[in-house]
């Protein structure tokens, strides 16, 4: 019982509740209190970032943070604070900042906002308990949470157009959410449910039910591959394009595909470990998979006159990196694909942030009517341009850094043929890419003026809080790719993380 | 205390620039005219190399500096003519349109082109390289006419494929050499054909000899005359300095592949190559009538002769230092000449000369690059050719001799015509004085190639060895015969034929068609949709079916239930 | 024991003492005499449970104190008690929203919902095969003049399940009557050492099942429930899907894990287990497609009900404990979600003033307490962690997959979730509609939709107990 | 053999005929007739099978009151569209597999030796080798308080079914009632005076009510110690209260008396009572003390006698006014 | 063929008729027949069985006296529902009933929907 209460072992719930009590909060906020609703949004963060600061030095100076209840037979609720989480959990809260603050500016004056802000804040509960949670089974409920949570956001506009996308959305990822329970459940009856442990736990039960380790292993994979959008199972993903920009930038960069991701990674480093799943035949094909993806919805992204849909063909060709970077089961890889989920993380949520002040101020949607952005909304531009440059892989905004790093964890584990896949998908991202910062930065503005044009007489460009989250999302993708050899960037805590994860 | 942060200001100071810039976009005019300062702390560093600077929380393994004499000349020679082209630039360019995103993409690209020359591994020099790669593509359409924004988009299409084909390059050579970056550590890894291919056509893309130069020609003509300057003399050299860097000759036995392949098996075609780009420079640019194109077409004769360089120092490996000599005499030589050659294109249109002396400086600004660039002896030509050519004749590798006298014969046709065209420029010149200041920079610029020889030793080391009489003759005469041919064919006022001028890229074409293409639907798309129309008659009439009667039909239901049960209770 | 026996009792004096008093009690004092009654039994019913779980095992009682075989014997197990207080709590709950929330009821509901909880606590506690009959028939007649209580529109379809309800029981009658022609006893205890799987006692078990399933609304035999449970009033629909149906379950349970012989058991158990993964996907279907909310939450119970059958035709098959426990937590789970979902329905059709599914565009900023109830119960039922519905589908998907011949019954699992979340989303996809809004035709009522959702909330904290409960219900559920 | 059970072949033959008469008479009255008549051949066999007190039971409510309960009904209902002509589909091979059933049913228990007369194999039904269930009234009964086993049973030993059996019928009157409105609405409503009856129905009933009276009296008395008790006793009782009403001669039971509701739950309530108390004071839960089970019992027979038939009539023939509160 | 055996096949035949009579009527009068004479089959075959030993079991006598009160209580009250639910069928509801009365006072404006 004294366990229960010790500081470390209630951190993580700490971490969780500081969103999820202001959310909570915040849905009880009457529509027009824009001051307390904004202030307990703010209240949240700032709690949350001195939290998750807390547990970062905590977890660099080897402390464990372990929080458990008793849930299932021998699968109890287990919160616990690694590196790896924390990788996420401060993505996601950095992240969350921005997002908020763009959020409010990006919602200023629309309805029900009480109830957008209370499920953006639950759905940040969610993304941060999945990446605290200790076992499957905890990850399982995370996961599921996060679709609940989300789905409101998608529809939140609740036009038909919306709900159709919602429609979609849920049924993918409800889908997915059942096959990764029935994967779960099929792996908790093979070796139970203990911690996820580096290396993995089920080396010992290999010999005897193989079979079983592998279809809980593809069950698992084809629901986290939902949510982490690999083809065939992405379609959902440039359909929940309708919803509102913030939220389109916290599905794609921090919280839905993300969640998708990191559970692969969970699941190859810390359930199956690189040693089985190596002996089950298990990475190869996943490596497949996220080959395909990338080169297919890269093609795709290419045929996209929507910038919103090009941006989501675009995440799930990059989230595949990701994936990529698991399946090639090697240590510099794995690198890459961790600090892949951050970096991809900043860059698109510039990208959205960049494509919703298009939106608001402007009214672009369209590629071709991005023409001469550049002139009305430099600013902007130049976020959005960091952004891109950062996909396709352009030094030294961050994407370079992952792309690297996932090269040579290719090379090093001898499937040379990926760093042909990398430079095709650089040149397919740069296809489509590049048009865009053509058109915005050489392109003409139209003759007539723009269709509509908000925030003219504004001291910026346009809203403040829409701009400021995308250039400092902009600045922080440049800064960690700069200043990537630094014990605090992502690449660092990264390569900390796999030392520990390869360790053995 | 070190000095060695110095590095650090070599590419920020653009940087730190381009912010002020930025933050007071007002200021701009003002500001222009200091813009070439920003090259300063390179010149500086280039002069007095400190210590290599390693910032270790840059990306892994940066390490700027280098105080051999490839980097401290190959970074003056650039910060040099970044200077005096943006010097040039914020006078010729100070009524454009957008010139701040002209600054923009100067000062980026200025930093990337100093970074790469002074990184010392692999990442650094790709970030630099991709920054100037990248940029530039903003001054060669800066304009916005149509030629520029086709050139353009073969240029970026390009550029980034060459990217792409660099960073592969870096990645296989940074796994075979255990993960470092390091040039240093490069040098004692093993080198696959593979990696050495892309690095090759990687940076090739930028070098622009032949087979790979097909950008050039466009991208030249359609760039402001400053930034083509800048292009042609420092950007593309950045390929050539790449290749060096990248493909050494090392040839140590113990790091030869498996196989036994070493880049010495690749000399001859390079070579080969090489001169074939000397040629087929001078052919393509005989027919063109753009002075600018012609100017192009020159470059990519010239750069053939760096390849021709660079292919036999990987065969030569004991002599790569004089190589390295070579190789640097060249490249400085060439890239000061042809910028001032391009900067003359747009000085002879600024306007006209209203002073005698004003006509001389004139006349003698274009003639001493161009006949540099043919090889004029007291010339760097001079230098630059007398040195290759003793190094092959040091190496027995005389058959090789003839090409290269041919070469300058042909050489000095294509410059004669470059002069021909520009001096036409004049014709069609505004009637006004041309700007002082523009002049005097031009000026200044034009004069280096005779000048440097005295003021920078390895040049002049060169040169020193072609100050026998039967050397001056030897250099002099090829010059000569293309003189005379060349006025031989304007005194006859023989023509091209017009289908030859208005022969076209056939790779703009293919750029063209590469994006429409893209642009079409190529895979189908997975989406699923959720409709229920069809099945819409089937459940109305279920419903109907199931409507009435629950109690019978309970029943009925209970009764089968039982039978079906019954089967498998009593039965079975 | 005694505490049973009090709880057991309270309610039932609680119905003489209402249909005594009559009219002179307000409607409102016989509500809230009703309610107290029901809290009385349910604190009676928790210290019931703090007894069995120390004693840890089931408790007989020979009623008269009659030896064993003539007297009617009570037993009190560790479910059972636990049942006891989980309808004692859904009287409490569905009391206090009947009497408080705006949407009134007549007197003769809190006699007749008396009457019901002191009928289901007499089938908790029973351990005799006609008793057990008396119940359900009881059982049976107190759901229809329930039914019967929304008035005119409901007096066909409760007429229709009165009929079939009295089948149903005539069936399970004949079952007792041949069982006890067979064995001569009815004791559920003294049966189960008896028992062979003799034709007499298989004619007699097939009977007794079809009777129950007919009862239960087990799919195929479960045309009635739709049209009864939409057409009840709220209150009584919450009751009869989250309670009422359950009974017969009981029953069925108790004559397959009891009664009936081993082998018949395993022999029958994968047609019943079939069965319910056809209702899972059926039922689901129904939902689906269905026009009106009610019609929909009511089907939804057709499906789930699948889960409880499938749970019993596997516990049946396989004889493994766990089953127990998994059945047993998707009656609870199912009759918690059920309540809110039946209460949520109500209070939103009265709201919006409509009884279509479509009806409810834009219902979650009109009623967002409703709605939010809705899909917090809807969660339960998809089975989406940490809900008690997750929880049973935990337990019932352990053993399926556990060996490789038993994945097959987990693709029905699979398929029933998949059905489920299709029509639980339905709804809570158009009540985001915000081009197209119902607007409401009254004030919400606050009280009725955060007592909608109290169910929902506790369905969910399930989760905290889960461990407790599944070890408390496989310690001695038999 | 045969001859000897002649009367139970004709009997049954008889019962058959009803039984497929009263589903399928071409007139809803015809087979209301018939299953009044259906009531009387079951009260015959039982009576035939030894079953005197279900014989009377069946004899009150099969011919009695069901018949009014029916007719009232038939009354009140639309006419039933025609079923003679048109018959539902699969009526033949429904009615075909269901009498295979029964064959195979009859095979069974022509085969299955634990259903054979009397002498029948004992040890089926004895428990766990114990004595059989039969035999454990027999053994109790001195202690149970009434000489009857029947009545021992129901009161005694299995009286726990009793008491729900009384909730059931409390249950059905309740579920009657809230059929009807709070408030007499309709004109026809407030008749002041019942409808006018046969001259002959009159006569008969004002002669036949007094016996019922005192027929019921002495079931209830005798239930003790021989066929009879409570349930048959209300039953009757209510048939007299019944007949009464219908002639007028009874005042309308009015729901909003006080006593009358006291009289419908008296013997549920006594009978709780009796638990509850049973269960705080005696031993435990319906233990009756040995000294005054006998009393105890006739207590509860009494009131349930009163309950069943109050609440019997009631439901029988009360009007809307008679049962609004 | 004992009479025992005669009356347990004539229960069960009882029963049978009245489980075809619910499959084939539409009546409600005649289907409350149809049950009530599947329960009547049901006590035939009690008493039946009650008749092995003599006396004749005196506890399954009690259970049909137990069964007869709840199916006339059953089908009193079925009889009644029956008749209000036809009554709202034919729309000559004599009286408004309580419920609905009560309903409206909520429930007024709901919209009756009627099925496709």
């Amino acid at each position: 019982m004294s366990a229960l209460f010790t500081w470390t072992s209630l951190l993580p719930v700490l971490i969780i509740l500081s969103s999820l009590i202001p959310g909570l909060l915040i849905f009880a906020t009457p529509e027009h209190a824009r001051t307390r609703r904004t202030l307990l949004n703010m209240t949240g963060i700032a709690i949350k970032l001195i939290l998750v600061a807390l547990m970062l030095a905590g977890v660099s100076q080897g402390l464990t943070f372990r929080f458990e209840i008793p849930f299932l037979p021998s699968a109890p609720l287990v919160l616990h604070g690694d590196a790896l989480s924390l990788q996420f959990i401060a993505l996601s809260s950095i992240l969350w900042l921005a997002t908020t603050i763009y959020a409010i500016g990006y919602l200023e004056g629309s309805p029900l906002r009480s109830r957008f802000f209370g499920y953006f804040s639950l759905c940040v509960s969610a993304t941060v308990g999945l990446a605290l949670a200790g076992n499957l089974v905890t990850f399982l409920l995370f996961y599921e949470l996060l679709t609940l949570s989300t789905f409101p956001l998608v529809v939140h506009r609740g036009t038909p157009a919306a709900l159709k996308a919602g429609r979609v959305y849920l049924a993918y990822t409800l889908g997915g959410g059942t096959l990764l329970m029935m994967g779960v459940a099929l792996l908790h009856s093979l070796v139970t449910t203990p911690d996820f442990t580096a290396g993995g736990y089920v080396l010992a039960q290999i010999e005897d039910s193989s079979l079983g380790l592998q279809i809980a292993f593809i069950l698992m994979i084809a629901g986290l591959g939902v949510k982490a959008a690999l083809v065939p199972l992405h379609s959902w993903l440039p359909q929940a394009m309708v919803a509102p920009a913030p939220v389109s930038a916290l599905l794609h960069a921090v919280a839905v595909v993300k969640a998708g991701a990191f559970g692969i990674i969970r699941v190859v480093y810390d359930v199956y470990g690189v040693e089985a799943s190596a002996l089950l035949a298990l990475t190869q094909p996943l490596l497949w998979l996220a080959a395909v993806t990338m080169i297919y919805a890269s093609i795709r992204a290419l045929q996209q006159q929507d910038i919103k849909r090009r941006l989501a063909f675009s995440t799930v060709s990059q989230v595949s990196y990701i994936t990529l970077g698991v399946a090639l089961a090697g240590p510099i890889a794995a690198v890459g694909a961790i600090v892949h989920l951050v970096h991809q993380g900043l860059m698109k949520v510039t990208l959205f942030f960049c494509a919703g002040n298009f939106a608001e101020t402007l009214g672009i949607h369209k590629v071709q009517e991005m023409d001469g952005l550049g002139q009305r909304m430099p600013w902007t531009m130049a976020a959005f341009s960091v952004g891109a440059l950062g996909m396709i892989g352009v030094p030294p905004v961050a994407g370079f850094i992952s792309k690297i790093y996932l090269g040579m964890g290719a090379l090093e584990v001898g499937q040379p043929w990926v760093v042909l896949l990398l430079a095709g998908s650089a040149l397919l991202n740069a296809a489509y890419f590049l048009p865009l910062l053509y058109r915005g930065w050489f392109g003409k503005p139209p003759a007539d003026g723009w269709q509509q044009d908000n925030f003219k007489n504004h001291r910026f460009e346009t809203h403040w809080m829409l701009l400021m989250p995308a250039l400092f999302t902009a600045l922080l993708s440049l800064l960690v790719g700069i200043f990537a050899g630094s014990i605090l960037s992502p690449l660092g805590w990264s390569e900390f993380i796999v030392s520990r994860e390869f360790a053995q | 205390m070190s000095l060695s942060f110095l590095w650090l200001t070599v590419p920020l100071t653009p940087l730190l620039i381009l912010l002020i810039l930025i933050s007071f976009p007002r200021s701009l005019a003002r500001l222009t005219p200091w813009l070439w300062l920003s090259c300063l702390p390179a010149l500086l560093v280039a002069v007095m190399p400190p210590d290599s600077f390693r910032p270790g929380i840059l990306w892994p393994g940066a390490s700027w500096g280098g105080s051999e004499m490839l980097v401290t000349s190959w970074l003056g020679l650039t910060a040099g003519l970044w200077a005096g082209a943006g010097a040039y630039a914020a006078s010729s360019m100070s009524g454009s349109k957008h010139l701040l995103r002209f600054w923009l993409f100067w000062l980026l690209a200025l930093s990337g082109n100093l970074l790469l020359i002074i990184a010392q591994d692999a990442l650094s020099f790709y970030v630099g390289f991709s920054m100037m790669s990248l940029s530039a593509y903003g001054l060669v359409i800066h304009t916005g006419t149509s030629a520029a924004r086709r050139a353009g988009r073969l240029y970026l299409q390009l550029a980034v494929l060459g990217e792409v084909l660099l960073l592969s390059g870096i990645l296989m050579q940074a796994h075979a050499a255990q993960g470092s970056f390091m040039f240093s550590d490069w040098h004692n890894a093993p080198l696959q054909p593979l990696t050495a291919l892309t690095v090759l056509a990687g940076l090739g893309l930028k070098a622009g000899f032949w087979p790979l130069h097909v950008w050039l020609p466009l991208a030249h003509p359609a760039a402001p005359a400053p930034a083509s300057a800048v292009l042609s003399g420092a950007m593309i050299k950045a390929g050539i300095f790449g290749i060096w860097i990248f493909l050494p000759n090392f040839a140590v036995p113990d790091v030869a592949t498996p196989s036994g392949w070493t880049l010495a098996d690749w000399s001859e075609a390079a070579m080969l190559t090489g001169l074939f780009s000397a040629f087929y420079g001078v052919a393509l640019g005989l027919t063109r009538t753009d002075a600018k194109q012609v100017l192009a077409y020159s470059s990519v004769s010239q750069m053939g002769y760096l390849l021709f360089i660079l292919g036999l120092s990987w065969q030569l490996s004991v002599q790569r230092e004089t190589l390295l000599v070579v190789l640097l005499v060249y490249a400085v030589h060439h890239g000061v000449a042809k910028a001032a050659l391009f900067l003359s294109a747009d000085l002879l249109k600024s306007g006209r000369p209203n002073s005698r002396l004003q006509s001389v400086i004139l006349v003698s600004g274009l003639l001493f690059p161009a006949l540099a660039l043919c090889g004029l002896v007291f010339s760097s030509g001079a230098a630059a050719k007398a040195g290759l050519k003793d190094v092959l004749e040091n190496a027995a590798m005389l058959d090789w001799l003839p090409w290269l006298q041919v070469g300058a014969v042909t050489s000095t046709i294509l410059l004669t015509r470059a002069c021909y065209l520009l001096f036409n420029l004049q014709e069609k010149a505004k009637a006004e004085p041309i700007p002082r200041q523009r002049l005097l920079i031009w000026a200044s610029m034009s004069m280096a190639p005779v000048l440097l020889p005295w003021l920078w030793s390895p040049m002049n080391q060169a040169l020193q060895k072609t100050l026998a009489v039967y050397k001056l003759v030897e250099l002099s005469w090829p010059i000569a015969l293309g003189l005379v041919i060349a006025i031989f064919v304007i005194w006859r006022r023989w023509q091209l034929p017009v289908f030859l001028a208005h022969m076209n890229n056939p790779f703009l074409r293919y750029s063209m068609r590469f994006t429409r293409r893209s642009k079409k639907a190529l895979l189908p798309a997975f989406d699923v949709s959720l409709s229920t129309k069809r099945f819409r008659a089937a459940e109305r009439r279920m419903n109907r079916y199931w409507q009435g009667g629950t109690v019978n039909r309970s029943a009925a239901l209970l009764v089968g239930f039982m039978l079906v049960a019954a089967v498998f209770m009593l039965v079975l | 024991m005694t505490y049973a026996l009090v709880s057991l009792s309270i309610p039932l004096l609680s119905a003489l003492a209402l249909m005594l008093a009559g009219a002179r009690l307000s409607n409102r004092n016989a509500g809230i005499m009703a309610i107290v009654t029901s809290l009385l039994s349910l604190g009676a019913a928790w210290f019931c449970l703090l007894d069995v779980a120390a004693a840890n095992q089931s408790i007989l009682l020979n009623l008269g104190g009659w030896e064993n075989g003539l007297a009617i014997r009570l037993r009190l197990s560790p479910l059972s008690s636990l049942l006891l207080l989980f309808t004692a709590f859904m009287h409490v709950l569905i009391g206090i929203y009947a009497g408080f929330s705006r949407r009134g009821v007549s007197r003769d509901f809190w006699t007749l919902s008396s009457l019901l909880h002191g009928s289901l606590a007499a089938l908790w506690l029973s351990a005799d095969l006609f008793n057990l009959y008396i119940t359900l028939e009881l059982l049976g007649l107190t759901a229809v003049a329930m039914v019967a209580l929304a008035g005119k529109k409901a007096y066909k379809p409760a007429a229709n399940y009165l009929i079939l309800s009295l089948v149903a029981s005539l069936f399970y009658l004949l079952g007792v009557a041949l069982v006890y022609g067979r064995y001569g006893s009815l004791d559920v205890v003294l049966l189960g050492l008896q028992t062979q799987s003799d034709t007499t006692t298989r004619i007699a078990l097939l009977v007794m099942t079809a009777g129950l399933m007919l009862k239960a609304a087990l799919w195929p035999l479960h045309l009635w429930l739709p049209a009864a449970h939409a057409n009840a009033p709220t209150a009584v629909s919450a009751l009869l899907s989250g309670l009422v149906v359950k009974g017969p379950i009981f029953i069925l349970w108790l004559l397959w894990s009891e009664v009936a012989p081993v082998d018949l058991a395993q022999q029958i158990g994968p047609v019943l287990a079939v069965a319910g993964m056809i209702a899972l996907v059926a039922g689901g279907l129904s939902a689906m497609r269905s026009p009106y909310l009610k019609t929909l939450v009511a089907y939804s119970t057709v499906a789930q009900l699948g889960y409880a059958m499938m749970a019993l035709g596997l516990l049946m098959a396989w004889q493994l404990p766990q089953m127990h426990v998994a059945l047993w937590l998707f009656v609870i789970a199912h009759g918690l979600a059920k309540a809110t979902l039946f209460l949520a329905a109500g209070e939103m059709q009265t709201t919006l003033g409509t009884k279509r599914v479509s009806g409810l565009r834009g219902a979650t900023q009109t009623v967002p307490v409703a709605m939010f109830a809705f899909a917090v119960a809807g969660g339960s039922l998809i089975g989406l962690p940490p809900s008690g519905g997750f929880l049973a589908k935990w337990v019932l998907l352990e053993p399926m997959l556990s060996s490789p011949q038993n994945w097959p019954w987990a693709f029905g699992v699979l398929l029933g979730t998949l059905v489920s979340a299709a029509y639980i989303f339905r709804v809570v996809a158009i009540s985001f509609d915000r081009a197209r809004i119902n607007p409401p035709d009254v004030r919400p009522d606050r009280l009725g939709h955060w007592l909608a959702l109290l169910p929902a909330l506790m369905v969910w904290g399930m989760a905290l107990i889960g461990e407790w409960l599944i070890e408390f219900l496989s310690g001695g559920g038999v | 053999m045969t001859l000897e059970l002649m009367p139970d072949i004709v009997l049954g033959a008889l019962l058959l005929l009803m039984a497929w008469g009263a589903l399928y008479a071409p007139t809803r009255y015809d087979a209301m007739a018939l299953f009044v008549a259906f009531g009387v051949v079951v009260a015959l066999i039982w009576a035939r099978l030894g079953a005197p007190d279900l014989a009377l039971a069946e004899a009150a409510i099969g011919a009695g009151l069901t018949g009014v309960l029916l007719m009232q009904a038939a009354r009140q209902l639309p006419a039933e569209a025609s079923v003679t002509g048109k018959r539902m589909p699969w009526f033949g091979s429904s009615l075909l597999f269901l009498v295979l059933t029964c064959a195979m049913f009859a095979a069974h228990i022509l085969t299955d030796s634990s259903f054979k007369q009397a002498g029948i194999d004992a040890s089926a039904t004895r428990l766990l080798g114990g004595p059989t269930v039969p035999e454990m009234v027999t053994a109790a009964l001195p202690n149970s308080g009434v000489s009857y086993p029947v009545t021992a049973v129901l009161l005694n030993f299995r009286a726990w079914d009793t008491l729900l059996e009384l909730l059931v019928l409390l249950l059905a009157l309740t579920g009657v009632r809230q059929l009807y409105p709070g408030t007499p609405q309709h004109p026809r409503a407030n008749t002041a005076s019942p409808p006018q009856a046969w001259p002959v129905l009159l006569s008969w009933a004002r002669f036949l009510a007094p016996l019922l009276v005192l027929l019921g009296g002495f079931l209830l008395w005798r239930g003790a110690s021989g066929p009879g008790g409570a349930f048959q006793a209300g039953a009757l009782l209510a048939s007299a209260a019944v007949m009464l009403r219908l002639t007028g001669l009874l005042p309308p039971l009015r729901w909003s008396s006080f006593l009358l509701r006291l009289a419908v739950i008296l013997g549920a309530l006594l009978f709780l009572g009796v638990a509850l108390a049973s269960l705080a004071f005696g031993d435990g839960w319906l233990v009756y003390p040995t000294q005054w089970a006998g009393a105890l019992i006739i207590l509860i027979e009494l009131a349930a006698t009163l309950s069943i038939a109050v609440t019997l009539s009631l439901l029988v023939i009360g009007e809307s006014e008679d049962l609004s509160s | 063929m004992s009479g025992l055996q005669l009356y347990l096949i004539l229960g069960a035949a009882v029963f049978l008729l009245g489980l075809h009579g619910l499959l084939m009527t539409t009546d409600s009068i005649r289907r409350l027949i149809a049950v009530n004479l599947m329960g009547a089959g049901i006590f035939l075959i009690m008493v039946a069985l009650a008749g092995r030993i003599s006396p004749p079991d005196p506890v399954l006598h009690a259970l049909v006296v137990t069964g007869l009160v709840v199916a006339i209580s059953a089908t009193a009250f079925a009889l009644r529902l029956i008749t209000a639910a036809a009554r709202v069928d034919s729309g000559q509801s004599a009286v408004p009933d309580k419920a609905s009365r009560l309903a409206s006072k909520s429930e007024s404006d709901v919209a009756e929907d009627s099925r496709p």
